[in-house]
């Protein structure tokens, strides 16, 4: 049995500084909830690691737009002319990371392995300060685990003891987070009795739930 | 018809009966529209879905079921949700039959920039990358010149994509395949002719005999 | 839409000398029909890349009394004295692979991974002949993907188009294995229509599935 | 009550509501029957289910769900089928709250021995090297003596399963923690002298202060 939280318990129990993986693509599959009782509390100098930055008013977007963050690691900001704004200004800090890459060096942190090694970036900006590793005559980065404080992670639905059910594009990077979060909390649509969520149907099996967002009020 | 149209109905022609194909955002995305009636083929969405459909009915609009633009999209029967972890393990894994993307510039050695211009906005790479380095084919669909000036170029200035030799080029003027001794001008677009295309083209360009009467079929 | 094909179909397909993930465990999961299949053409030489051999009579186990195989890639040969007296007496050879660095080995050469770092091994007889690398203080050992030129999948139901579903513990290696296979051939006890598995029931996506095997008779 | 039993029950005493818990063939397996009612846990089995639960109904038994041994389990309510890598990212990244194997021997470093004898038959390690390397709690639930031969030595001299420190080591005899320092002597059974410990063990054991009587609740 998992225990439920409201949203300004999980905002408590997240400290300024902390680093977080947020599920999420374009706003897609995003703990809203989570999000905007950061936003309420007035969270500072955060280091978000996500796919992008979605829009301003929109998902991660509105922890952009509150100056919550300080550091972020995503594939692409193009959409968010805040965070393309906030980075020049120095407001914060950007690691742009291939989409590829990312969810590897998410995994990687979350199953235990000491890096991944992609062709990805080879001759380009992205292997600047990297190792390379030359293996059967392709040539590789390593690039670095990543894990983080708290993994926010956006679910179609869960049941008492955890389990996650995703849907559709609603997937995307919440999986992989899951595994690589020191304490993982879940936002799900809709909680569910034992025994709802059939043992095939789990995503992500409830031992790496640390703690359910409460129902929608 | 337009510079645009025409390109698209060119690449339409490149797609295989039963193949994985990924469209990019803009141009690319065109290519949908042009595909011959008996040709099937799954379209992929980096964000997580194969089996990516046309837009939803008015109404029917799924917030969980968007293309990586964040569009909402509809899913064909027969598509499969997957994660970012298995997205891009497709990608780079080889699994990926044909993936269609835009190009700042193409150079002699078939090396792709499409990512960014130092000095302007840095979007961030998304895909791109993953996809240049490991979709099994890669066709650069852009408009020959940007306003007179020549994207196809002896060595690009621009940050490459990757260090992977594209399959082929479509502009509205031409098809160009890069090979191992340099730029082949396969395919004129009619009333075009090779002159017309080096006034635009500041790369070497390999002539294999007559260049093709470019098809639209 | 997928070919469906006889077992025997599969087999002439499959030629002596060749390599072969095969899923299961103990002989759960394992796509019997298309073993017995192998055996009745009386192959040799075969490469098996599996958990473990299973008993004698079980599963992969009928490969190896049958004489059909000549180089195993396990974790656990334990159970199965044939396997054990074969290797002892130099009809086969045997390479022992942790269980865990085996299915990240699968699915780095299944997803475009240069290799595996992992710390399983360190220390002990597996790391002999290994490059080893140290990352931020911990030791890990650099493991080669694996790919061969089939993987043999069994899943409890696929439809036309080749999306697979597996269940409970019958899932083991086989959803990693489609990914590394050049030719993957499931052998899915139940076939049904196209929208019959619905997307976010597919673990499996029918683009890595190259055959089906034909419903039992 | 019988050695076996004796241990069983002692490490049972080590297992923590709420965890996950992973219980090795043999030996191990029999903790299950020694829970107190009170502690609620999963048990993994590696071959992938979360929640493993006692053998089925006569009758009821299911091909597609057995434990590592491949015997016929049942499943619990809230259980999770995952597949094999799903299963070591588990166990890697430190997700495995608790395992608890057999040994060969175990020495003054901490270090286990369990899963080859040079010059006899190699069964392979399976996920042993795994559980050892990724588990955060490793419990050796091991006999004391091997027919009055030490087990618990100055070096290993059988291969190592991993360099990683095991957390407890529990015979019928006395339970001994390895630290930094060496193999201190925690707990003695009832009736046992710490003599009666070294008279069947090599390695040097440290006393701090008077060992404890062994509970075996």
């Amino acid at each position: 049995m998992k225990t439920a939280i409201t949203p300004a318990r999980a905002a408590e129990m997240i400290p300024d500084g902390a680093s977080l993986l947020i599920g999420g693509f374009m706003g897609v599959g995003t703990p809203n909830r989570l999000i905007d009782a950061l936003v309420a509390v007035g969270r500072k100098d955060l280091t978000v690691i996500a796919n992008d930055t979605a829009k301003p008013g929109v998902g991660i977007g509105k922890l952009i737009s509150a100056g919550a963050v300080s550091h972020v690691v995503a594939s692409h900001i193009g959409l968010n002319p805040e965070t393309q704004a906030k980075m020049i200004s120095g407001e914060l800090t950007v690691e742009l990371v291939p989409q590829g890459t990312l969810v590897e060096r998410i995994r990687a942190g979350g199953v235990g392995l000491g890096g991944v090694l992609t062709p990805t970036g080879v001759g380009t900006p992205v292997e600047e300060g990297k190792d390379k590793i030359e293996i059967d005559g392709t040539t590789y980065l390593l690039e670095r685990p990543i894990k983080a404080d708290f993994a926010l992670i956006a679910a179609k639905q869960c049941d008492y003891v955890g389990n996650l059910e995703y849907t559709l594009t609603a997937h995307n990077f919440n999986p992989v987070m899951a595994l690589a979060g020191r304490k993982v909390i879940a936002e799900p649509d809709h909680i569910l009795p034992i025994g709802a969520i059939p043992p095939d149907a789990v995503k992500t099996p409830g031992v790496l739930v640390h703690y359910i967002l409460e129902r929608k009020h | 018809m337009d510079a645009k149209e025409r390109i698209a109905r060119r690449v339409a022609l490149e797609v295989e009966e039963g193949t994985l194909v990924n469209l990019g955002i803009g141009l690319p995305s065109l290519v949908a529209n042009y595909l011959p009636a008996d040709v099937h083929v799954y379209f992929q969405a980096e964000n997580g879905v194969i089996g990516l459909g046309a837009r939803p009915p008015e109404g029917m609009e799924d917030r969980d079921l968007t293309d990586a633009g964040g569009g909402f999209v509809t899913a064909v029967p027969g598509a499969a949700s997957i994660d970012s972890a298995m997205s891009f393990g497709l990608i780079r894994g080889g699994h990926l039959d044909m993936t269609v993307l835009g190009g700042l510039q193409v150079d002699e050695r078939g090396y792709l920039a499409n990512w960014m211009v130092p000095g302007k906005m840095v979007p961030g790479m998304g895909g791109a990358m993953d996809l240049v380095q490991g979709a099994r084919k890669v066709v650069v669909a852009m408009v020959h010149a940007a306003k007179g000036s020549p994207k196809i170029v002896p060595e690009c200035t621009l940050p490459l994509t990757a260090m992977r030799r594209v399959s082929l080029i479509v502009t509205e003027m031409c098809v160009i395949e890069p090979t191992e001794a340099g730029l082949v001008l396969r395919e004129l677009a009619e009333g075009v002719s090779v002159e017309d295309v080096r006034a635009v083209t500041s790369a070497a360009l390999i002539l294999e005999g007559e260049p093709k009467v470019m098809p639209l079929a």
